[in-house]
Formats: structure tokens, C-alpha cells, sequence
């Protein structure tokens, strides 16, 4: 699978000591219902990021991982990106070590009766930390 | 002079999926992609995936439906099938009731409908009860609907038979078949072997996978003979068990089992991974399989699905480049199947 | 208990010919060749050539005989074939006339019994005169004689026409033919192709040079339509003229065409140029022909001749891992012929 | 054809001097008669040696070129190697380029009726210039 090489956007990462930001694509051929976002999960140089400090904007909405769950009338179309945001984040050297993790629950692909596939997409990069606009 | 009828053979085309990796990372617009392949003589068909292509979907603007007429139009590209699907887990409390599924369906075709596709690709999740609820529709605009056969199913897996006897109560001429020609493959694509072993599988193991791959059996019972091979000789399951996936979605069944269905054919997926100098397919008999959907009077469109994407980073290769030479490879089936045909017609 | 015969088959070996860039170069002495074979488990069948393999060919010594025949015991492997040569143009001044080349199958003929082979290659060169001279020494010794048919020839070609009606007339059972599959590939090796680009062909004149070679004709009509396709695109003709070898080296008949010499087969060249990570050769359908075989009744000794050497340098690849891959791919053929024997048995 | 890259055996050149050896191969896959080798020609710096002072030591003779043609009954076998000599040679450098071609009649492959292949190995090779023993 080259989701993983698509996943995230390269050179995305801005960042200021208040919070930080970089773009992800959705690993996956098709649009899906934001339903389908069950698990998200950031780490910084080895550290996790608190759910709570977490945030994404699609769609032109700010929205918590807890938000997704009833979104099952709104698309994640293909070609855009989504825009993690993280507050508080500790300090930063020259570049940041970000893990990224999805996990999407397939309202279309079985793998038995009524039980959707969930893939995993799970891919560290090193961004350079350039200043937030 | 006499005028001469061209024979009877199959619509070439392609599947936009072909281009996924070039799609999500932005790399094409609606408008520049099918200038490319126009320009690739890689047409007429062209299909889309509902949910790729199209923002809006399940819905169409009349905005992209216009844009979408004078596209095609403009380049001589034939809309062949959009590709829909059954969200039938949509929501995460519950699964859709047979009528949400059925109104899920019916908006896709009224899209279908609008863009001028004479085929839709619906897939196997689609119940019983769901068809009967949308086969009106579908007659009424004239659409057929060709439920896509994948590997690990093939055309006589016991779901598979379990449609078949439905369509025969239905009993309606819009319901048909997409076979795709995973199912239906001789060999594992030698580029997904290479990825299994650059995520881990040991190099000396290709000759236990290939071998546990052509047994008879289910996915799981030869995955499981291939992971007996590997800790025979020493390998951990964990080296191994990405290569699960490659049990399921590369099917072994016979070339000759699509005979069965032939005539409910109304959209073909030409599944394909690569092309070698030598212009074949290595994991599959492209030239056969066109033999025998010509021989079978099979006249709408192949959709040349290239699915290396999932193992070929985008930018290693030009699916454009790889769909001409697939369509070389396709016609030479054809070629043999309409040239036995002619010799046939001057011996009789 | 019942006891069961284990059910009628090919028996595989090689050639060393495929060894022909380890052989030259002095990599490997007699010994240590038969050695390793062994060792690889890819006889028993072994081929040699006489004049690549025995310095007094077409004499061989007495103490050449005794060592060969203790090596084979040695390390339990069975002669299979001599291929044997008729130099009708060994003089400079004169070619041999029909009594001198007849003495000279002779001595080669009296080399192989000594040997212990109970076949012998012969090749095209042979006229019906000179066949009709040594056959009654071939009878004595109980030694079939298999005219070699190889690309450009086939089954069908009017030269190999000619020796099937002189064997008819002779009428003796130890005349018959060793197909070479160099006569039924489905495509150029992509090996071959690679060299073609990398000794001065144009990359971009792939596809004519596919299209050109799987065209009816003959070698040389089919390489001129290439040389006009590669002329249209501005290539000169000493840009492809070493391409030219390609029409001939490698043939185009269907597989099929064995079937009407097969109650003639005395041993077969399985020819070979690759094996990919799949396990499949990219040129020729090996486990299509060697069904075609074992539903022939072929229970003699299959060669496997590894060519890839006239396009690999010697240390690029080993051709004896590449032998093992390839008896792998026979064994497919053999085993689904056996499979659907099986079955009819069981059904009838 | 990879007999070009077996044809000249590596490291192979000594010379003096008055004369200049080297090792060459049979390009070829089966033992041939020594009446196939119809033509040799070497050139060292791009300067062709006249062929008066070039020789062949197999099978334990010393040839002339000519002298080739008569010896249909005598086999130059595949594993043995022939010496290139050459009598009265230009002044060498430390390295000396040297082409070497062979025609070779085929006995038993004709290409029309009663008429032989000839197969051409031509291959220039840069050998270190080393003191003959
Ligand atoms: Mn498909
Ligand atoms: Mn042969």
C-alpha cells in the first residue's frame, strides 16, 4: 500500500511556541464519510499528544476526534488535505520527528457479516520546524 | 464496392482508479486528465469512481454535469460506467436498513443517469431485497447494473451463485456482471512479490509462497500452509503476515470459469499490475481472457484497471504509458479471437 | 495395501549448454559440474554436448568412458541425450559428400553407446540419404535418433515436412524429433529486448519490434516491417540490423504445433531465457507444453536449455539456481495434466 | 552474444621488446575444426600487425594463419585457450589498446544452402603493459 507515501504533506509542518500544524491526505482511493475516522493519533520526537490538545480542520470546520462519530452525511473528498492542529506542544529543535496514525472503518468492505475493515495507516516523518503564519 | 461491417468486439477504455496515486496527491484536475488520456488514445471508455472523482457525490451539480458532457464531448471519450457503492456501514450506530440502502443506490443512479453512463458498477453488498428496490429505476433510465466479481470470489463462489440464482427470480435484463480479472490470475504479480520482501518477507520463501498460493483451498487455509513453510524454516509470523493479503486479493480460479457468466457480462475490470518489455502481463493470460470474451459476443467496454498503485510508489511509473501498452496486450487477444473466427467463417 | 504405480511422466534434467558461460570460461571441470548438478537435485537427465564437453570428440577413450560412467553412478544421475554434430562444411575446399558425413554420425554414434545414451540429437543438416546410412547401426545399438527441430523452424515447416516423409519411407523406430520450444514462444524475451536497447535499438521501438515479430510470415519478411516502422521513425537501419537475429532465434508457432509430431518425440530441448519472481518464463507457456506432453504419452527425458547466455554475462546470473526455478515451473505442467487425468478417471 | 565477453582472457598480455603474447578464447560453444578459423586480424594502438608477424600457439603448434585452412580433422577445443604472438611490435606505454577479431565458418549451421555461417567477434581490450617471462 502507498497510502503510507501519500499520507502526509510534505514540508507541511508550521509551527510557533503556542501550537503547531501540518497536513494530512486521507489514505484511501476514495471519499469517505467523516464517520469512517474512528482512531487518530499524533506523536512528537517519541512523545503522544493528548487527544485533548488534538484538532482537525476539513470542510472549513475545527473539529475534535469525538466530532467525527455522528458525521456520516459529510465527505472527506480525495483531493483534499486535512489540517492537523496541536496545542501545547513541547519544545522543538531544527526539525520534528511526527507519527501519524489513522485508522478508518470502511463503510463499504466486509471482512464478515455487518463487520466493516479497518485500516491502519501509521507513518513517521521528519519535518523541518519553520514558523507558523 | 461492397461495404464491409468492422466485427463485432469489445470497447477499450480505462478506469480512473488506474490513477489513484496521481489523483489524491493532486497531480491531475478533472479537465487535464482526461486531455491525457485523450491524447493517449487510451479511450473511448472512460469510467469513474463515484466517490473519487466527484466532490459532490452521491449527488451531481448541474454545474459539473454540464462541465462533465462537454468534456467527454470534446475529447471523443465515451462515458462506460460509473463505479458506486453500498456504504451499507455508514453510520457507526447501526448498518442502513434495507430503504436507506436502496435511497443510497437510487441517488447514485439518478447521478449516473445525468452524466450519460450506460453501466454501473455495483458491488457484492448489495442484498437481495436492495436490487429489487432499484431495478426499476435502472430500467427505467435504461442503465445496467454490473455487480463487480473480485478476487477472492469468482464467477462460481457460493455468494456469487447466491446472486446469480437471485437475478434469475428478479429476472430483469438490466441486472448483469463486472468481472474482474483478479479473480482469475495464473501467478502473483512479481512486483508485489518484491514489496513483500522489502516489508519483510525473506527472499528464499518465494518458492513456498508461490507454490502455497496455486494450492486448492480458501485464502486462509493456504496462508496458512505458506506460514507452516516459514516457521519450518525458521520465520518468525510476524515476517510474514502481510502476505496474507496477497491470498485474497489475487484470486487463482480458472480462466474458463467466467464462461459461466458470460452472457450477464454488461462491464468488464481488466485488472492489471504490470507489463514487461516483452509486453505481457507476468500474473495474468490478458490475450486469453479477451479471446474468450470475444468468442463470447461480448461487445461493451473493458475498463483497463491498473492496480500496481498499491505496490508502486507514485512517480516509479506513468500508468498512462502502462495502460497504452496494456491495450496492445488486449488487442492482440482480440486480433486472435476475430482472426480464428474469420478462418472459421471461409471453412464453413 | 494396494500398491501404486506412480503415474506415467517426463523425466527432467538439462543440457549443459545452459552452462555454456561457466563451461568456456573453465569455472567448472567435469566433476565438479556433475557434482553440483546433483547437489541442486536437477537431473537425473543429463544432456552434453560431445564437442563442447569431451576433448576427443567424436572419439572418447576408454578411460573418459569409465570415468563417466562412474561419475553418473557416482552421484545417481542417468545420460539422457549426446548431442552430436553433422560438420558437413568441416573442409574448407569441399562439403562432405553422403559417405563421409554418414561415417562421421558413425563414429558419434559409437561415442554415445559407449556413453551409455540411449538417444542421440541430430540435427537438420542430415539428409535422407545420410539417415538411411546410419540407421542400422542406430537399431544395433538400440540408440533413438532425434532430429532437432528449432526456431525458425516448426513442427509444420516445410524442411521439417520433408524429414517426416524420408522417416516415413525409412520407416525405422528409432527415427524421430527433439523439439526445441524456441519454435513456440509467445513473445521476445525481455532479456533480449534489453540488450537489443542497450547494443543501439531504440527503447521507443518496443512495441514495433513486439507487433513486427508476432506478425504471420517469414523471419525475414517480419523483420523488414520492422525495419520500415523503425525507418519511419527517423532510426537508421544499422541501428536495429543486429536485431534481425531475433526473427530467427525465436519462434512464433502455437504451442499446438507439437501435437502432430508428439508419438514421434525421442527427447525434448525445453529452452528457456528467464524465470521471474513468479515463477513463470516471460516468453514461453512452460507448464502449457509440458501438459501438452504428458497428455501425449511423453514419458522420455525433458532438457532443460538455458539460452539467457546470449544475453547475460556470465556471473550475472547462475544458471543452475535458474535451471531449479525451471523445473519448479515444468513440474505445474506436469501436475495439472496428472490432476485432470485423475478426474477423468474418477468420472468415467 | 556474450562470447565477446569471454573472448580475450583477462590480464593475459606479456611482451619484450621483440614480441607480444596474449591469451584469446574459441568464441564459440562447441569445439570447432581448426579449418573454421578463416580470418584474424589484431591491431595494437590502432595500428593493424601485419599479418607475417602474427601467430597462433594451439594444441601445442605455433600457426600461421594460413595454415589453418588444411586442419578440418584437428578440433581447437572450447575450454582451451589460444596465444596471440606477435614479432616486432611498436614501442608500448605502460598500457596498450588491443582489437582483436576472428572469423569463424561454421561446420554444421548453413545460412542457404551449402553455404556456412561465418560468425564475426570483434572486441578492443586495454591491457597493462607487463615484462614476458
Ligand atoms: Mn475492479
Ligand atoms: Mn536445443
Amino acid at each position: 500500500m502507498t497510502f503510507a507515501g501519500t499520507f502526509i504533506v510534505e514540508d507541511s509542518l508550521q509551527a510557533d511556541d503556542q501550537k503547531l500544524k501540518y497536513k494530512i491526505r486521507l489514505p484511501w482511493y476514495r471519499s469517505l464519510p467523516l464517520s469512517s475516522v474512528t482512531n487518530l493519533e499524533v506523536g512528537l520526537d517519541g512523545v503522544p499528544v493528548d487527544s485533548k490538545n488534538l484538532r482537525v480542520e476539513l470542510n472549513g470546520k475545527i473539529l475534535s476526534l469525538e466530532e467525527f462519530e455522528p458525521l456520516w452525511d459529510e465527505y472527506w473528498f480525495v483531493q483534499d488535505n486535512a489540517t492537523i492542529l496541536i496545542e501545547g506542544h513541547p519544545a522543538l529543535g531544527d526539525a520534528v520527528e511526527v507519527r501519524t496514525r489513522i485508522n478508518l472503518r470502511s463503510p463499504y468492505i466486509m471482512v464478515a457479516p455487518d463487520q466493516p475493515l479497518i485500516t491502519n495507516t501509521d507513518v513517521t516523518t521528519t519535518f523541518p520546524v519553520k514558523g507558523a503564519n | 464496392m461492397a461495404t464491409t461491417q468492422p466485427p463485432q468486439q469489445p470497447k477499450l477504455g480505462l478506469t480512473f482508479y488506474s490513477l489513484t496515486n496521481e489523483w489524491v496527491s493532486g497531480k491531475y484536475d478533472l479537465e487535464s486528465l482526461v486531455k491525457r488520456v485523450a491524447e493517449a488514445g487510451i479511450g473511448p471508455g472512460v469510467e469513474i469512481v463515484g466517490f473519487a472523482t466527484i466532490r459532490s457525490f452521491p449527488e451531481v451539480s448541474s454545474d459539473f454535469v454540464k462541465s462533465w458532457r462537454d468534456l467527454l464531448d470534446k475529447y471523443e471519450l465515451e462515458p462506460s460506467c460509473l463505479a458506486i457503492n453500498i456504504d451499507s456501514a455508514l453510520r457507526r450506530d447501526r448498518m442502513l436498513t434495507e430503504d436507506e440502502a436502496a435511497d443510497y443506490l437510487l441517488r447514485q443512479l439518478e447521478s449516473a443517469h445525468k452524466l450519460g453512463f450506460p453501466t454501473v458498477r455495483t458491488q457484492m453488498g448489495a442484498t437481495p431485497g436492495v436490487i429489487a428496490k432499484v431495478v426499476p429505476t435502472a430500467e427505467k433510465y435504461g442503465i445496467k447494473m454490473g455487480m463487480e466479481i473480485h478476487a477472492p470470489e469468482g464467477a462460481a463462489s457460493p455468494s456469487v451463485l447466491r446472486v446469480r440464482e437471485a437475478y434469475e427470480k428478479i429476472g430483469s435484463p438490466v441486472l448483469g456482471f463486472t468481472p474482474d480479472f483478479s479473480s482469475t490470475m495464473h501467478s502473483l504479480p512479481p512486483g508485489q512479490i518484491e514489496a513483500f520482501i522489502r516489508d519483510g518477507m525473506a527472499r528464499e520463501l518465494v518458492a513456498d509462497l508461490n507454490a502455497a498460493w496455486r494450492l486448492e483451498g480458501t485464502p486462509l487455509d493456504r496462508f496458512e500452509f505458506f506460514a507452516e513453510a516459514a516457521a519450518a524454516k525458521g520465520y518468525r509470523r510476524n515476517s510474514i503476515a502481510h502476505v496474507q493479503m496477497g491470498f485474497n486479493m489475487f484470486g487463482r480460479e480458472a480462466v474458463e470459469s467466467w464462461q459461466d457468466i458470460l452472457p450477464q457480462v454488461v462491464h468488464v475490470h481488466s485488472k492489471f499490475y504490470e507489463i514487461d518489455e516483452a509486453g505481457n502481463e507476468p500474473s495474468i493470460d490478458v490475450p486469453r481472457i479477451m479471446e474468450l470474451l470475444v468468442d463470447g459476443g461480448y461487445t461493451g467496454y473493458v475498463s483497463s484497471e491498473w492496480e500496481g498503485h498499491v505496490f508502486r510508489e507514485a512517480n516509479e511509473v506513468d500508468p498512462i504509458e502502462l495502460i497504452q501498452r496494456h491495450h496492445r496486450l488486449e488487442r492482440r487477444g482480440i486480433e486472435a479471437a476475430l482472426q480464428k473466427q474469420q478462418k472459421h467463417q471461409v471453412s464453413a
